[in-house]
């Protein structure tokens, strides 16, 4: 029984249609992809499913729950988090407010404590960073404490848009090993990358989104191993 | 000579590079693309070409003149325009004056023309309407002329920008990822028509893409950013097989990562 | 039988049949009986009747000139409230043409102003100054009050002054952008107010708060023009050339470039539109058509003091533009009247009637709830319902229909730079 | 000139700091507006001038009351400006709900003009209701806290002259700087106070980590109403005469001041009001000096104009605002 299933959900822009019909579904412990290029729809999907995005038609199944245009801040309670493209960190706050706000519906001080500190156990940089502003960081520990501040809800399902995106290499393969871990503890993990190659070596499935519709899906292995997308993304 | 040549030119924000010290040029009538992932400060490299943005240091030059700190209208008016990333087409007008829009530093008549609606000014917008129309005709757009743009599908919308930005008969026309949200048809038609347009238009062309098919197919040149670094240039065969290209943009180093991910793929699907 | 009567009214021939029965059943009560406003909004609205109709635009536009010129006063003159309907049609003219102005500046180029009236003003000032004696407090030269004729100059003098205002407020106020545009504006709108109520010293050029007055009626081969139906056809003229270039520019290289500037400020860049100069000839031509009926307002009232230039003003023609429709000139004009009409003459049939029903002790309304008062509440509710329920206004704009069998040409697609199309009539 | 400067100074100052006082926190309410929509909030000064007419309705109707003799002037003054306050606060929520969130996705202007009508309308509700009440709508309250206090700056030097002030300016200073505070230590300490800043960082974002959009934006309109509504009684405590027209042109000075002080930067707009109350009172006393008698006192409106104007050329961001640029 898969956590989170689309069912042919289609999106759109004011008149423009984002996405055609994309079903999908992520199993509990799995670590899936959605490669794509620019503008293909992989981020509408995500938005399609954390709410900020309003879905047409189709519809969203989140452990048995129907969370179909559910606002955001509901779908996150539900346990879904949602790192979005470009970080989107809170510049002019703290890092520690940032984090913060990533527990904005946790009540308890000792309880925002004690996750704040399994954050700096996979972030150690951010405990050094605390009472700084969190634009004035580099590229790499921002998307860290973009991830850092998802965690603070304790999700079930994590939602990466492009964690790789502007990042040195040595610092995306970091965020990829965290990844790895993260999915080692066992949460799921939802990831956008246009970095294919990257992303189907630590997934255990990708789909391929092109102009809104999923045109390709199988094991990460698998994927890699195919010819069109070896010629499509992998050049 | 090249119809563009950047040396050196770096571009700050606040204490951000994001580009630095990058020189490339664009040979006449050349087909040219820049690549690297996103972020990687293609766009801020056009942003600085188009007079958005001027360069923290360093010279651009256009048929050897230069044209830092011009406005981007005065840019324009040297001969270079662009489509953007972000499709800026505007919205609640025709498909047609988005086109005729293109057209207006060519149009030669005056207030007074206007007001009195003088015979010149009546043939000159009825000869621009024209060539707008066979612009449009080019790009298969011509039976949506009385729509708003905002109401065009987006690889329709991604067509009109090109077709507005070359009514301004530009000499170097950038294309800022004109392939983005096109299905593999329209990108396989866009490929032809970029293709040709240089000839058709006379103009050269410097291209940001992410599809490499397409950018493997019609570039002579390409330069790859990454970090605001030009870190490679060459012909498309060069770029497929620099390996530092591969590491920052094509994809690997993953492979280290991949044994990895077999392994723990296995420990939780148990 | 819907479907009979829709296709009756459909019909070109049916329509001009009903239309001219209107027009002459309308003409003629309000000729004839003693007080008819009903009469006279109706005859007025026949012109909306008449936009809506099928007929070529030439026939509209002469049917309409025959209208306004000959029949309204013509049909208006039977009764003793002749002149009161002549001042109210040359108020709803000088407001429709004032706000074409602001049209062009909020509409087309989608820069918010909310100091408008400053213009207004500008042109007023420019004509009342010089056609009393007023101006020899500072000109050492020249005879002032300036006679009549010097009137018919001075609609174009204060339309200059007005352009020129426009240019110097909009040279520093153009560098910034949206909402900041409009508490600019405001700012400045309310700078000349205070300006024009204080310039009494050390120099008396506006003799301040007093304002001025007797100002010279303007006159035409040696007849003066003193009553609002000599001002009617005065406002009439400039307002049926305001239309006209208004219209012009809209589907103009002009106005196309203004539209480009409102929607993307950085593609228009792009194209080579140079933002500064596009947005300052904005300001300077809506302002234009403000002065020169600022001038007649002047000529029309004989007096001007800053109190008829306030913020409300301002406001009051912006409501204009919105609620006709951002953008469009049909919708503007109409906007215009209506909110005109509902001041001058809607307002005060209701404000009358209250009264006598008050006096016959039919109901006792207080004082404080007169619909007169009820102009700013009128207005603020038009205004919410409209931005909430209408954003587009009562005729939202329209683009030019291009019609594609003209453009259609044999010979395809050859462009080359040498022998530029656009401009070469060889080519094609 | 400079010894008449420095004559008037000392009053100079006490009646610039009580206007800047109010400016102050009038703009505070316009700045967080447009910090978490950007958005002008057009009817904020009109919000104000409601909060002058409940709070004058209520000492009336209050000192009328033969029991309220028994309570100190300080704690009637209390009970009343929390009353008005909350009236205010739920009348900005109100006014969010009705008029800019419908129209949160609409091009900018729609929501200036919902906002100039809802000022028109409150302007002529009040009006009505002031005239109905008692007949005209010009009120005077009752004059509390007007004992004359002068403050001998002639003995530190000949320089200056002495300067007075009523206790009520004592009163509007302390309660306009405990406002600020408090608002201060809500925005910058509390979780919803960075609740509305990431909220007007990142609307989507914020969503994004469950924070309910929509709440606390109408939680801003609230706070901001209720400081705008407490000026309200302060400038009537401290002015006496009030009618409904004072909320238009003091609103706009008061978002003047937050645009000098950086708008949506709440420490910018207190200085900002300080600012502006400073130099319009400075102009009032010395613009006829300074200019030998051409422009005198009247020309102190035009005077905090040119400020806005010089200010958004040269430094559009404001005095403590941080530069924002379009991304291409």
């Amino acid at each position: 029984m898969p956590i989170l299933q689309l069912n042919n959900i289609e999106t759109y822009y004011g008149a423009i249609q984002a996405l055609k019909g994309i079903s999908m579904d992520v199993g509990k412990g799995e670590i899936v992809t959605l490669i794509g290029s620019n503008g293909a729809g992989k981020s509408t999907t995500l938005k399609s499913i954390s709410g900020l995005a309003k879905v047409k038609n189709g519809s969203i199944i989140y452990k048995d729950k129907d969370i179909t245009n559910r606002p955001p801040h509901e779908t996150t309670l539900l346990g879904l988090a949602h790192v979005p493209e470009g970080r989107r960190i809170f510049a002019q706050l703290t890092v520690k407010e940032n984090l913060q706000m990533g527990a904005y519906s946790v009540k308890g001080k000792d309880i925002i404590q004690e996750r704040m500190e399994t954050v700096f156990s996979y972030f150690p940089r951010l405990k050094e960073r605390l009472n700084q502003k969190g634009g004035t960081m580099s590229g790499g520990e921002q998307q860290m404490l973009a991830i850092g501040r998802a965690l603070m809800m304790q999700p079930e399902v994590l939602m990466l848009d492009e964690p790789s995106m502007g990042l040195a290499p040595i610092i995306v393969e970091q965020i990829f090993e965290i990844i790895l871990q993260l999915n080692s503890m066992g949460i799921t993990i939802l990831l956008i990358e246009q970095n294919a190659y990257q992303a189907l070596s630590i997934a255990h499935r990708g789909y391929v989104i092109q102009n809104g519709a999923i045109v390709l899906s199988g094991t990460g292995s698998e994927l890699i191993e195919n010819e069109q997308i070896k010629e499509a993304y992998l050049a | 000579m090249p119809i563009l040549e950047v040396t050196n030119v770096t571009k700050e924000f606040g204490g951000l590079i994001a580009n630095k010290d990058i020189t490339l040029s664009v040979e006449k009538g050349s087909i040219t693309a820049v690549i690297g992932p996103n972020g990687a400060g293609k766009t801020t490299f056009f942003n600085l070409v188009t007079g958005v943005y001027q360069p923290t240091s360093g010279e651009i030059l256009v048929e050897g003149k230069s044209v830092v700190g011009l406005k981007p209208d005065e840019v324009a008016k040297r001969g270079i325009s662009r489509t953007f990333q972000n499709i800026r087409l505007f919205g609640e007008m025709t498909v047609l004056e988005n086109v005729l829009v293109g057209m207006h530093k060519h149009l030669k008549t005056g207030l007074l023309g206007i007001i009195l609606n003088l015979p010149s000014t009546r043939n000159e917008e009825l000869e621009a309407e024209k060539e707008a129309y066979r612009l449009l005709e080019y790009f298969d757009l011509a039976p949506l002329l009385n729509e708003k743009a905002k109401n065009l599908s987006y690889g329709a919308q991604r067509k009109l920008e090109i077709a507005r930005a070359l009514a301004t008969k530009p000499k170097l026309i950038l294309l800022d990822e004109p392939a983005a949200g096109m299905n593999p048809k329209e990108t396989k038609e866009l490929t032809d028509i970029i293709k040709q347009m240089g000839e058709e238009f006379d103009v050269s062309i410097l291209l940001i893409e992410h599809d490499m098919k397409l950018v493997m197919e019609i570039s002579e040149q390409i330069y790859v950013l990454d970090h605001g670094e030009k870190i490679a240039e060459g012909t498309p065969n060069e770029i497929r097989t620099n390996p530092k290209v591969i590491e920052a943009y094509l994809g690997s180093g993953a492979v280290q990562l991949g044994q990895r991910s077999e392994a723990s793929a296995n420990t939780t699907t148990e | 039988m819907k479907e009979k009567l829709t296709s009756f009214l459909q019909n070109k021939w049916s329509q001009v049949i009903l239309f001219t029965l209107f027009v002459v059943i309308t003409s003629l009560s309000l000729y004839l009986s003693q007080k008819s406003v009903v009469a006279f909004l109706l005859l007025l609205a026949s012109l909306l009747v008449l936009y809506y109709m099928k007929l070529k635009n030439l026939t509209k536009w002469i049917v309409s000139a025959g209208i306004l010129f000959i029949l309204l006063p013509m049909a208006s003159s039977g009764g003793p409230a002749f002149q009161s309907y002549m001042e109210v049609a040359t108020m709803v003219g000088i407001y429709v043409a004032m706000a074409l102005g602001l049209n062009i500046v909020v509409g087309l180029a989608g820069l918010l102003d909310l100091g408008f009236v400053a213009f207004f003003a500008v042109g007023a000032y420019s004509y009342a100054i010089f056609a009393t004696p007023q101006a020899s407090n500072f000109m050492p030269f020249g005879q002032y009050p300036l006679g009549g004729e010097s009137f018919w100059i001075f609609l174009i003098i204060g339309g200059i002054c007005a352009a020129i205002a426009g240019v110097l407020i909009g040279i520093p106020v153009l560098r910034v952008k949206g909402d900041y545009l409009a508490i600019v504006t405001l700012g400045f709108g309310e700078i000349i107010r205070i300006v024009f109520n204080n310039l009494d010293r050390p120099i008396n050029f506006t003799n301040g708060a007093m304002g001025i007055s007797s100002v010279t009626p303007p006159s035409i081969f040696g007849f003066n023009l003193v009553f609002p139906h000599h001002f009617y056809f005065v406002t009439l003229l400039i307002l049926a050339f305001t239309i006209f270039a208004v219209l012009r520019f809209e589907h103009s290289k002009l106005g196309r470039s203004w539209k480009a500037v409102r929607e993307n400020e950085i593609a228009a860049q792009a194209m080579g539109i140079p933002l500064v100069k596009t947005k300052l000839l904005a300001f300077a031509l809506g302002a234009t058509f403000s002065g020169m009926m600022g001038v007649v307002f002047a000529a029309k009232q004989a007096f001007i003091d800053p109190t008829s230039f306030t913020l409300l003003e301002s406001f009051t023609i912006l409501v204009m533009v919105v609620l006709g429709g951002m953008g469009s000139v049909p919708g503007v004009i109409l906007g215009a009247a209506l909110v005109t009409i509902l001041n001058l003459q809607v307002l005060t049939e209701l404000t009358n009637w209250v009264n006598q029903l008050n006096l016959s002790g039919m109901i006792t309304i207080p004082d404080a709830l007169s619909p007169a008062k009820m102009q700013k509440l009128l207005f603020g509710l038009l205004l919410v319902i409209f931005a909430l329920y209408r954003p587009i206004g009562l005729i939202p704009a329209k683009n030019k229909k291009f019609d594609e069998s003209k453009l259609k040409s044999s010979n395809s697609l050859s462009i080359d730079r040498e022998n530029s199309v656009a401009i070469d009539k060889d080519n094609v | 000139m400079l010894q008449e400067l420095l004559f008037s100074l000392p009053q100079v100052l006490i009646d610039g700091l009580a206007l800047g006082a109010i400016y102050a926190v009038v703009a505070l309410g316009y700045t967080m507006v447009y910090g978490i929509l950007q958005l002008i909030n057009f009817a904020h000064g009109e919000i104000f001038m409601t909060g002058a007419f409940i709070g004058t309705g209520f000492f009336i109707m209050l000192m009328g009351m033969s029991w309220t003799t028994a309570i100190p002037q300080l704690l009637l003054f209390i009970i009343v400006i929390v009353i008005t306050a909350s009236f205010t606060g739920l009348i900005g929520v109100g006014m969010e709900r009705v008029a800019y969130r419908p129209l949160r996705s609409a091009p900018r202007l729609i929501p200036l003009i919902t906002a100039i009508g809802i000022s028109f309308i409150l302007q002529d509700v009040i009006r009505f209701i002031a005239e109905l009440a008692t007949g005209r709508y010009i009120l005077t309250g009752p004059s509390l806290f007007s004992n004359q206090i002068t403050i001998n700056f002639s003995s530190i030097s000949s320089w200056f002259n002495n300067a007075s002030f009523k206790t009520s300016f004592l009163i509007v200073l302390i309660t306009a700087i405990l406002l600020m505070v408090a608002l201060d230590y809500f925005v910058n300490r509390t979780k919803w106070g960075t609740a509305i800043r990431a909220v007007s960082l990142d609307r989507e974002t914020a969503s994004l980590m469950s924070i309910n959009v929509n709440k606390v934006i109408s939680t801003t309109f609230f706070v901001g109403s209720a400081l705008g509504g407490a000026t309200g009684v302060l400038f009537a405590m401290q002015y006496g005469t009030i009618d409904p027209y004072i909320g238009f042109i003091l609103g706009l000075k008061a978002f003047i001041a937050a645009v000098l002080g950086g708008i949506g930067n709440i420490r910018g707009a207190m200085l900002g009001g300080v600012i502006l109350g400073l130099m319009e009172m400075f102009a009032a006393a010395n613009l006829s000096i300074l200019t030998g008698g051409i422009f005198g006192a009247e020309y102190k409106d035009v005077f905090a104009f040119a400020i806005l104007i010089i200010v958004l050329i040269f430094r559009p961001e404001g005095l403590l605002g941080k530069p924002t640029a379009e991304k291409v």
